[in-house]
């Protein structure tokens, strides 16, 4: 087997820039890699353009990156819980690409899989085709759209082994799986990092090849954004 | 006229047996908890989960388990957790039989707008282009009207569009309304509402054949 | 829940009829939809178009049907196990697509997922890609493959639920996911069919969605194509 | 001269730290015998493993874990299962980082053929193309001349091809040959083989740059 993992959130962010192009799973705060962010503001790497569903709320997830205004560009599909975000994009200081969130998830996984671009129906006939190439098949029109480049993905899974490989918990999978292995440097951060062997083979989500670092995560603090509950009858 | 609940409680009368059914953030929420027990249903949420069931019991929330709306939630028996793009394999793929979503502004060639106001609002699409892109059954569910009384059912959407020629009913605090042949059609009124009022919170075109029933709710 | 469950492969292949496309999941002869395959034996469907990795070998798999001369195209990547395959093709009797297999895998997944076609760099520059479309993206040359059409698509799992939710074991994986959902009706055999519920969420290879039918499967021969060992030392 | 044994042996040694590799069919498959055992390296198989291991011991082959030659194998610690669409992105996305096959044709550019013999013999390309068309480490495992005594390491292939200008190097049972701008380059010579007697066996146009080292294995 080959071996990925790494020490720590420093050794694991070895070699991140002001002016890449990070993408970072998530779906609003469920299953965002927190160890990573946490880094990259101490990091203060500016610049940087984050693809990303969300752009987490105003203290936490990738909020902590646009108080600190290190974030240049967002590439998200819904942002609409982070009044810093609305300020910063509304004033021109934050530039922003909405990408319907099918389109977000499969330019993840064009980037993965070897795929130079793909045809979606989605966001034909409204602004989002504006400028790009369109296409009929059947009788249905689609929009071209290219796979992204990133220089990192930050993904956050449940457990991982040593050689990498994943298994992602409830909704907190979403884009973590599309992502790995769509940058350059896939790093993978977990709940619980165990040896090689003890995750069965047939349950694993990602393999470790798409993942070129893994560490033992710490201190999730996993807010939850809509806390909603019923009553007990 | 209806309140949210009395759209929602319409809008489950739609959900078929045997239908997978994404739901959107707001009112649409709201029919899960209305569709007959005797209906078999599955609930499809794009940030990865189907066979959504209701909101846990307090202490009982799990951070790794919300709705597209990033609520907690449950699961039912039968439920399965994926990824986001295959989550959309099934939204794209036709797999899911009905969507209903929320809308800003509703035109009668079936365009829908509700993911921006220029200048104002500007959240994101989020999954919304990619449902009604695909889906071939979408319900809106929305008020008839704004806050200033405008018509929301128009001939033309005056908001960025999220789809084209998509829409196929709509469901409203006053009206069913059906989506065809660049017209709306009005099928059933909201209990206590008139044809004339209706006529009036319309802007687009109004096609009314014979007797127009209420609403059974 | 939906209930996907039929009582046999009966009523799970109820509406094949000749002429039409058919899907079989499978690689060789590993986690090949056995049950379904007996049965298009007996319902003596013919003028079939198959859609398969391969094409079984003479006495078992798809190589049942091509001696009944069920078969009228097959659409494969590798069909070297099969004697009577052969003669068939160089008679003329039948009609071969031969397609990368990476190629084949996508085209199912692309009907799956509602993308129209995509463009991959394999086969460029060979026969593979003679009369079809090209493109260049970035320097590389890519060609146009559309997503495949089929009538049924049978598929072999180990576990599944009566929602028709799908765990694959071990290599039997292969297409069968890739094959879900990409026919308009998509049957499910498996080894074991258990009660909703007792699969567990977050294990699923396959969500009930993209599943019609679901069948207990019988007497499972699971041949070996290449029965390979090496000596206890 | 090298047998088959010996082509893997020599191949192995390309194999580097931290490698995914795919072995095709025949003396690729040999080559993970020869690989030391300090090396970390993790062999793919297209139909959707990783992590493959030794044959399995009598009695414990499972007719569901095979490999893509569908030989019964066994798995590792660290592997895992996968479809056949994510085994391709894994191919198609460039994260193997060798390809190891073997041909009946190479050409002085690079061009592969090992699918098809027009008439013949078709079995179909199987996994070859998607591999040759990605991967940007191709090494080919091959005999240098047919039966015919004819060469294989050709100006042109004259089969119908798998790939064109993918292949980066050659191992045969004579040499070894580095595939750049148009032409052969010798490395080495296999045990006992004469630099002329490569060269009356090599069609294509074969570059000798100095002495010509014999291999080390």
């Amino acid at each position: 087997m080959i071996h990925k993992k790494v020490n720590n959130v420093q050794e694991a962010l070895k070699g991140v820039k002001s002016g890449m192009t990070l993408m970072l799973g998530g779906f609003g705060l469920c299953g965002i890699p927190e160890n990573a962010i946490a880094e990259l503001v101490k990091l203060e790497v500016r610049d940087v353009t984050c693809i990303s569903n969300n752009a987490g709320i105003d203290d936490f997830g990738l909020g902590l990156l646009l108080q600190k205004k290190q974030i240049k560009k967002m590439i998200s599909s819904y942002v609409g819980e982070n009044d810093e975000f609305e300020r910063q994009m509304l004033s021109g200081e934050l530039e922003v690409e909405l990408t319907p969130q099918g389109t977000l998830a499969e330019k993840c996984r064009a980037a993965q899989a070897g795929f130079p671009a793909f045809y979606t129906p989605a966001g034909y006939g409204t602004e989002v085709s504006e400028g790009k190439e369109t296409r009929e098949f059947e009788g249905k029109m689609y929009v071209l759209e290219p796979a992204f480049k990133a220089d990192f993905a930050f993904v956050k899974a449940w457990k991982g082994d040593t050689a990498g490989n994943l298994i992602f918990k409830g909704t907190a999978r979403n884009f973590n799986p599309n992502m790995c292995g769509a940058a350059t440097i896939t790093v993978a951060e977990v709940e619980e990092l165990v040896p090689v062997g003890e995750l069965a083979p047939n349950t694993i989500h990602i393999p470790g090849v798409f993942i070129q670092r893994i560490f033992q995560g710490e201190n999730y603090e996993k807010k939850i954004e809509q806390r909603t509950v019923r009553q007990r009858s | 006229m209806l309140d949210k609940n009395g759209i929602a409680k319409r809008i489950a009368q739609e959900v078929q047996n045997g239908f997978y059914v994404n739901l959107g953030i707001g009112i649409p929420t709201l029919v899960a908890n209305y569709v007959r027990e005797d209906i078999e249903v599955e609930f499809q949420s794009e940030n990865g989960v189907l066979g959504m069931g209701p909101f846990p019991f307090e202490g009982e929330e799990d951070a790794d388990i919300i709705n597209a709306g990033k609520q907690t939630i449950t699961t039912l028996p039968g439920a399965s957790f994926f990824d986001s793009s295959m989550s959309f394999s099934m939204i794209r793929g036709k797999h899911i039989h009905l969507t209903i979503l929320g809308a800003m502004e509703v035109a009668e060639n079936g365009d829908i707008a509700n993911w921006k106001i220029p200048g104002k609002m500007v959240k994101g699409m989020g999954g919304a282009m990619d449902l009604v892109a695909s889906a071939e059954n979408i319900i809106v569910a929305m008020m008839h009207t704004n806050k200033r009384g405008e018509s929301k059912i128009l001939k033309q959407c005056s908001l960025p569009l999220t789809g084209v020629g998509c829409v196929t009913k709509v469901v409203t605090n006053l009206a069913v309304l059906e989506v065809k042949n660049n017209t709306f059609h009005l099928l059933e009124r909201a209990p206590g509402v008139s044809v004339e009022e209706i006529k009036k919170a319309t802007e687009g075109t109004l096609i009314i054949n014979g007797e127009i029933p209420e609403m059974l709710i």
